[in-house]
């Protein structure tokens, strides 16, 4: 799968790097790990310990930053800096830590109940700055820690402990919402497909702001096989689509299923037999404006919906942080840096002899 | 015609208008012009909540109070002894507060039919007895202004907004201030309209020669230049004074501030005069909301910068489980609640003590924090470094707690030298601290220094000591998760003692006990200083004994809180809420000290306060 | 302006008529307005205070909630029920209410900085859940109460008190993240017009589910003027677009400009003078998916963007509170009424004699 | 082999096994069976704080412990007669409690090298000697368990899996238990899955069959019905029955019930079982986060519902600037918080009473609220009520403080009859209640009921009595915006007032002193009743002289609290903070109460408490 880049490790550029080649086991710390036999939490942070040693920066200077619930979990079984704080306030904290720690990769882990219900206003805040962190929603559609209320990425009827008859409200769409929130890095993608997962990871790591990353997971105690359809062999090449960059928009074992556009301003799916090759789209993670990524994001809302997965869009803008320390620049290089004693002797002033 | 000169010891004047008048600024001014003559003075704004409430309307009044003296003052004074009222609606809400035989000047230009009824007059007051007991100035300032200002090419509009600086000029006259930082100041505002500049500087002419010639003034005042400390002074509101000491702490501590914040007033300012200084590195993030700002500021801390986070009662109360998650967590962090007139949105312009218990015990669980009160607009400054040096000590979120009388209020501040600043060393955890059964060593983020109870500050960047924190509770030394009950209890009980033993680095209560034997005590803490002071002096002055002591430490108490206490048979506790401070005193030492309180989102005045005195030395 | 009606009066079915005709003085509580003047706050208050009359509700039925903010203030000067609530709370507390009462009319009221800073959490989840309520957001571009902040609709290098030197932040789209959150309805009008204004008020008041109402509003005091574009004669024409269902979109003082789709999945600015009319885009306010109501309202994102108003999306789809009180009948017409008495001694029982 | 059958008055029984050994169900019908027999009884689960921590590991630890006996109780005991723990886990981490001489039932299947190894067991404590103090009963229960059910066709795990059927089998014959609950509830369990039922049915039996016939038991015990009061029982835990409560007031006050919650532990259980009545008309909504929560359960009490916010420590800290706003609104609204351990996160499934002083006071400016706690886990349904009555005859907002070992904790109920639950009449204002000067009638949201205080409850779709509330501080009446500053501190006294005026509402503190002259009053409040109770109790029964009383009101205090802790010349509190009440009752009442304080997670112990009592007797 080809990553988009935008110039590079462009994400990373100012974290310190090292030449000493790190491991996994360098990024598995000591603590015991403490999810439910088969948690889908499991591949996630074993991609992470893998992957992470692989961006050769120092290890001292990543930060993994969460909330509460199982996912949130993760930041101590990482032997890097992290903090496990409170339920739903991770992006808010990792924005104070990212602003005033260029040097250093900051990563936010939360479940969608910590991301999209309590804490869903710092993530969106967060991606419209356009902060520069990574933002991982480990995604089971469910509240795992208070075992097993909905959630709001839920489906419609859903039956739990708190909605004995089935759940009534329409969920977020978590790559709509975040599209619809100015973000400048949105992906999907799966707990258990290592690779994908893992080239989704280095992509918002080498993004410059607020990379968002859905990775839809797997609580196995109390909505086990909610993605099964997108993981079974059998169904998973017709239920899954992976977005490619550059790449017209193909799916299906053969890759017989396509998307292009209709000429009603909406997406289709069409046998690639039966259409020219040209006509599908193209996937392009650069487009200045979202709504085509925000289309794709649609792909799933329909009945017999197929899930995109993969990066949605990934586009260059200025990053919150790096602006809020530019202007200190600026200012100190305007005027040169504070000095005290002048600052408490400005405005008027008399001299009692 | 040679007027009279007479001499005032003190004088208090409030200058009254629609918020559109631009009293504030001519309040601001002739502070200016007072400092510079050398008085001391104390100064009150009192805004409305509205930002702009209908002109003449009640709720639209804006009104600035000063005191000047040829002494030390530390009030704002109670009753002016000179009303400026610009309009009917002005003069309707303050002439309560003038006492009889006051001067009363009054902008007649306003007081027409419809302005009159606007505020519910039948009659005008002007016409009617009903002002029968002032010395009433009856000036129809916007005509004079208009007609000064005749031949400059600006608006009508432009012309009658110049009035508040022909008011300015006639209570300039009155005092005889020096005009120059007045003169300069209207240059520098209006340096892009130099026709405005020059039509006002015309208007405070016209003010001042109009006191010069007008038969209404037989008098003019001198208030002789008040003896102070020498050095360099300058005026300075509360609000600045904090983010000043804030600034300087950074500089002390050479630690970068990191503010998270969400608007709210009285603490906006705060904000606003922080993002200045970008030179000073000071990072200011306007949040989403105030659980954002106070969560950025800990993840900055959580990064080894100096994390900060202002606001007032609504916010703090929204702060309050990340607050509890910084007690956890161990790090310093500063939290400003610029207290407000409560509960709820309240009469959120208005000063009010209601938040201490907040302070103290809002958040769950045993979750204890230090807090810090500055006691008048310039204190605020040592204040901030105060909360700033227990925080980074004692490694602890800091509860800094100043009020909307403070904040917008201004006093003069001998400013003072940089060399003279506590000295904040913070030091960074660089090394491993401990060695594993096997000896090998490793680092525990929760082992603490033997003195002060804190724990070492490792920041991300730091390589060897990578470590994880969080709100679940924590094994002594390690760190690492723990639901051992009797860890749980060490902890709460650590946590406990950490703030509890400050004590041991704060200065013992202070009182002040002229004669030695006075066996009643007047306690205060935060704005109340000023009354509490000026009612004692004028209970003493009367030659009743009574003792004053004033806490800038709220939690923990200084050491010899206690004994201060217990010395006294009585102990009177005014309080502008409904006694939050007594209930602290009260449970720990048990002394049944009495409250005065009053709940009015005003300051204390020193009459009442006095009185109250009075009424329980003769009990 | 046609207005899209699902079902008639739908939003209101619940909601106790009135064969008394009222006036706007009904409606004018006794409290004195206190915006500053020329705020265009005055100018909402009156359209509703006119508006609502119409609607030929019994105005107890009808309550407006609000958070804190100027705008806030709007509840004390509507005479109807109210509550002046606490900052950007206001789609909670009438999300409570609307549940429990669906014999209600139920206006909500915030700012930019009440509903998409402080409150946004609650404002996408009302929308996603589609709860019966009328969101009107007052959107000035800047904190006004608090005199003069920027707000997370302001536009970038907003120089204000918190931003000396210029904000650096990408402000939301409210209409954008308002689709990304699920909205059933999303509309957007501006103040001083007051004709489209009223049309779309009351197509918000029609719509049964939740209606969210982006109206520009001019703060007179802080930040005066931002939308003059959209409102002096010489330019609104050529600035704004007026979307009406139904209809192609054109614009420009003699539908001179017109809006189409691109064949790369986007919309241009064509001539209508050059192209064949056919091909402009019709707009449908009711397309089940929100691609393309989402694309419209990107428009004005892109330099010498055009704004559209008008209502960008109305979709029947279930009411929370309607199936919430479904639930409760189904319930009822199952097992009949709770019976107090059986339910204590529901479960192991025994008796001691 | 006949056995011995040995009386006994009391046992108290704890299982502790993995989190995937169904503990807790073992636990709950061995009680059932128990509540069935006529024993009083009371239980304490005790959860870890994973879901499911990696299986064999300590954090993976679940127990239930249960005391009955043929009197009454109301702990479920200090340490355990007899301990059954499923894997070296459960040994590990329950052995320190079990006496010497206890009985210890092990099941030595798991006692494999490689789980000892996961705890850290170096030798196998059933092969050393470490066990050797206590009665330990070696019996491999999975393997007993698998090979019963040989010829079933359920997988091996399911067989495995029922090994706790067993142990319940075994421990009903051991105390001779009526098993007919036990096999209803299993046909019902499994009534899908039939061969499961008879599976789990036949483990069951085997494990009956195995005390029989083994010669490890030579003893049975009898434990004797309790004398009770006649009626229909039932088992209950606190979180139910605070839900039962609800839902009771909700039908006498003929308000429909909404609850906005977010799930929490230990409070989830509540929004859990309200979500299942909406035969009741109950709406629950679980909201995006506890401000919603609260939020939309005050606006729906606008709209004239029975609000409700359910929630722990953290989720309270985000609901408090709603909860001032609620006092302000002064609307009825119940606010149920199930303490569990803080600060921060702390030990989410752990008890503690800390919050009681964020209940008090954790909200900006002066906003009382009054406070009711349960005592037991069956009081939890009449402290609901109560709530109900303060908070809809006063029009407030009112604390409901439960807390974990509560909320999960059981205990047998004497159902209530419906006809004897108090009456909660609640009206609506239907009437314009006031006049212009003009005399035409007007309606005043403000005017309050003379008693009380209480103000008008008039809800939306009432013709006439349209009218505005808010936050922004009200004219005393009319509740009109007022920024009066005499206003303000009236309407600040008054609501101070109201809750105060609470007291003359709720009964007297009875004092249980039977002799009449002790001189040391216990003082309690929440869930340490049981344990204090029992304290009380031994050191009574060894002739020491204590009075107990317990506060279910802890805001106002009942009318006569003053007069009972200064009847006293000494007051020990004893509770699971750093002494929040204590600090009440010393500032209030200026009594030198003393303290006695743990923080560990846990329920006291009757013993410790015992000790602590007579050490102050001692004294
Ligand atoms: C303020 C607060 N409210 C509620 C909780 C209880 N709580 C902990 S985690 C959680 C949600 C867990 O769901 P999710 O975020 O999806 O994470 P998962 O456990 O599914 O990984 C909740 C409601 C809390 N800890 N703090
Ligand atoms: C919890 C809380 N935080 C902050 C404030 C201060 N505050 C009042 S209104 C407001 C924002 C006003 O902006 P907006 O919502 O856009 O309304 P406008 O005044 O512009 O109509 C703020 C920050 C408050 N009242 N409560
Ligand atoms: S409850 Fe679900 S999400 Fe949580 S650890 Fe267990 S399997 Fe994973
Ligand atoms: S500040 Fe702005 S928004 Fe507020 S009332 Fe004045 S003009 Fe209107
Ligand atoms: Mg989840
Ligand atoms: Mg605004």
């Amino acid at each position: 799968m080809s990553i988009p880049l935008q110039g590079g490790r462009k994400g990373l550029d100012l974290v310190p790097v090292t030449d000493e080649q790190a491991t996994k086991k360098d990024y598995t710390s000591d603590q015991e790990v403490r999810w439910c036999p088969g948690c889908g939490d499991y591949a996630i942070l074993a991609a992470v310990q893998s992957f992470l040693p692989d961006l050769g920066l120092r290890r001292e200077n990543i930060v993994c930053i969460s909330g509460i619930g199982c996912a949130a979990r993760f930041p101590y079984y990482l032997n890097t800096y992290g903090m496990h704080s409170i339920h739903g306030r991770a992006p808010a904290i990792a924005t104070g830590l990212a602003t005033s720690r260029p040097d250093l990769s900051v990563w936010v882990i939360g479940g969608d109940g910590d991301f999209m219900s309590i804490g869903g206003n710092h993530l969106i805040h967060a991606l419209r700055r356009n902060v520069n962190l990574k933002l991982l929603l480990f995604n089971n559609r469910i509240y795992g820690l208070t075992k097993g209320q909905y959630s709001p990425t839920s489906e419609v009827g859903k039956i739990t402990k708190s909605t004995p008859v089935g759940s009534i409200d329409t969920p977020f769409n978590p790559v709509s919402l975040a599209l619809g929130a100015e973000a400048t890095f949105v992906a999907r993608t799966i707990d258990s497909d290592r690779k994908h997962l893992t080239s989704v990871l280095r992509a918002a790591a080498e993004h410059r702001g607020a990379a968002f990353v859905e990775i839809l997971q797997n609580c196995d105690i109390f909505n086990d096989g909610a993605f099964d359809v997108l993981k079974n062999p059998e169904t998973r090449d017709t239920a899954v689509v992976r977005l490619e960059h550059g790449k017209a928009i193909t799916f299906g074992a053969n890759g017989e299923k396509g998307v292009r556009l209709t000429g009603r301003g909406g997406l289709e799916v069409v046998d690639t037999s039966k259409v020219k090759s040209e006509t599908l789209l193209v996937h392009d993670v650069s487009h200045t404006e979202p709504a085509l990524a925000f289309m794709l994001s649609r792909l799933g809302n329909v009945d017999d919906g197929v899930t995109p997965i993969g990066v949605f869009r990934a586009v260059d803008q200025p990053a919150y942080d790096d602006q809020v320390n530019a202007q200190i620049e600026q200012a100190q290089a305007a005027a040169g840096t504070g000095d005290l004693a002048a600052l408490l002797a400005s405005g008027d002033t008399w001299t009692i002899n | 015609m040679t007027k009279q000169v007479q001499q005032r010891e003190r004088v208090i004047i409030r200058f009254a208008g629609d918020s559109g008048d631009g009293m504030q600024l001519t309040g601001d001014r002739f502070t200016s012009e007072t400092a510079e003559f050398g008085n001391d003075i104390s100064t009150w704004p009192d805004f409305p909540a509205e930002i702009r409430a209908p002109a003449g309307t009640l709720p639209g009044v804006s009104a600035f109070q000063l005191q000047f003296a040829d002494h030390d003052v530390t009030t704002p004074g109670d009753a002016p002894d000179v009303l400026v009222t610009m309009n009917p609606a002005a003069l309707k809400s303050q002439i309560a507060d003038l006492p009889a035989g006051g001067d009363l000047i009054v902008n007649s230009d306003e007081f027409t039919k419809r302005n009159l009824a606007k505020v519910g007059y039948a009659t005008n007051p002007l016409e009617d007895d009903s002002l029968s007991s002032y010395q009433v100035h009856s000036i129809p300032l916007t005509s004079l202004t208009v007609k000064a200002l005749e031949g400059y090419s600006i608006t009508r509009k432009d012309a009658e907004r110049a009035k508040n600086m022909f008011a300015l000029g006639l209570l300039s006259w009155l005092y005889n201030r020096p005009i120059e930082t007045t003169l300069a100041f209207l240059e520098r505002k209006f340096a892009k309209t130099p026709e405005l500049a020059r039509a006002n500087i015309t208007a405070f002419n016209a003010g001042w020669s109009f006191g010069e010639t007008t038969e209404d003034f037989t008098v003019r005042y001198e208030v002789k230049p008040a003896v102070m400390p020498r050095g360099l002074y300058r005026n300075i509101t509360g609000n600045t004074a904090l983010a000043y000491g804030l600034i300087a702490a950074g500089v002390q501590s050479k630690l970068s501030l990191f503010l998270g914040s969400y608007p709210i007033t009285p603490a906006s300012d705060i904000l606003h005069e922080l993002s200045k200084h970008k030179r000073f590195g000071v990072r200011t993030f306007q949040a989403e909301d105030e659980i954002a700002g106070v969560g950025a500021a800990l993840g900055a801390a959580f990064g080894g910068a100096l994390g900060i986070t202002t606001t007032s009662g609504p916010g703090v109360d929204l702060k309050s489980e990340a607050i509890g998650l910084a007690v956890a967590l161990e790090l310093p962090l500063i939290i400003c609640d610029i207290q407000r007139a409560g509960p709820s949105t309240g009469m959120p312009t208005k000063a009010e003590q209601s938040d201490l218990l907040l302070a103290m015990f809002g958040r769950h669980g045993e979750a204890p924090v230090p807090i810090v009160a500055p006691q008048s607009p310039a204190d605020c400054f040592d204040a901030a470094i105060e909360a700033v040096r227990i925080a980074t000590t004692y490694r602890t979120p800091v509860f800094l707690l100043s009020d909307a009388y403070l904040a917008n209020g201004s006093e003069p501040w001998l400013v003072p030298d940089v060399a003279t600043l506590p000295e904040l060393n913070v030091e960074f955890a660089t090394e491993l601290n401990h060695h594993k059964p096997d000896g090998t060593p490793e680092f525990w983020p929760y082992l603490r220094d033997p003195e002060t109870l804190a724990r070492p500050w490792a920041i991300p960047g730091t390589p060897g000591l990578e470590h994880r924190i969080g709100g679940i509770e924590k094994a002594d030394g390690s760190g690492n998760i723990s639901y051992d009950p009797s860890n749980h209890d060490t902890m709460v009980r650590l946590r406990q003692a950490k703030v509890d033993g400050i004590a041991a680095s704060i200065p013992p209560l202070e009182v002040d006990d002229p004669t030695g034997d006075a066996d009643l005590l007047v306690l205060g803490w935060g704005s109340t200083y000023g009354p509490i002071g000026a009612a004692v002096r004028d209970v003493r002055d009367e030659g009743g004994k009574v003792a004053q002591a004033h806490l800038r430490h709220l939690n923990p108490f200084p050491a010899n809180t206690g004994d201060v206490v217990s010395r006294y048979s009585r102990v009177l506790i005014p309080e502008m809420n409904l006694g939050q401070l007594a209930m602290l005193i009260r449970a720990r030492f048990l002394v049944d000290a009495m409250s005065y309180t009053s709940v009015r989102g005003l300051p204390f005045k020193a009459v009442e306060l006095s009185e109250a005195i009075r009424e329980v030395l003769s009990s």
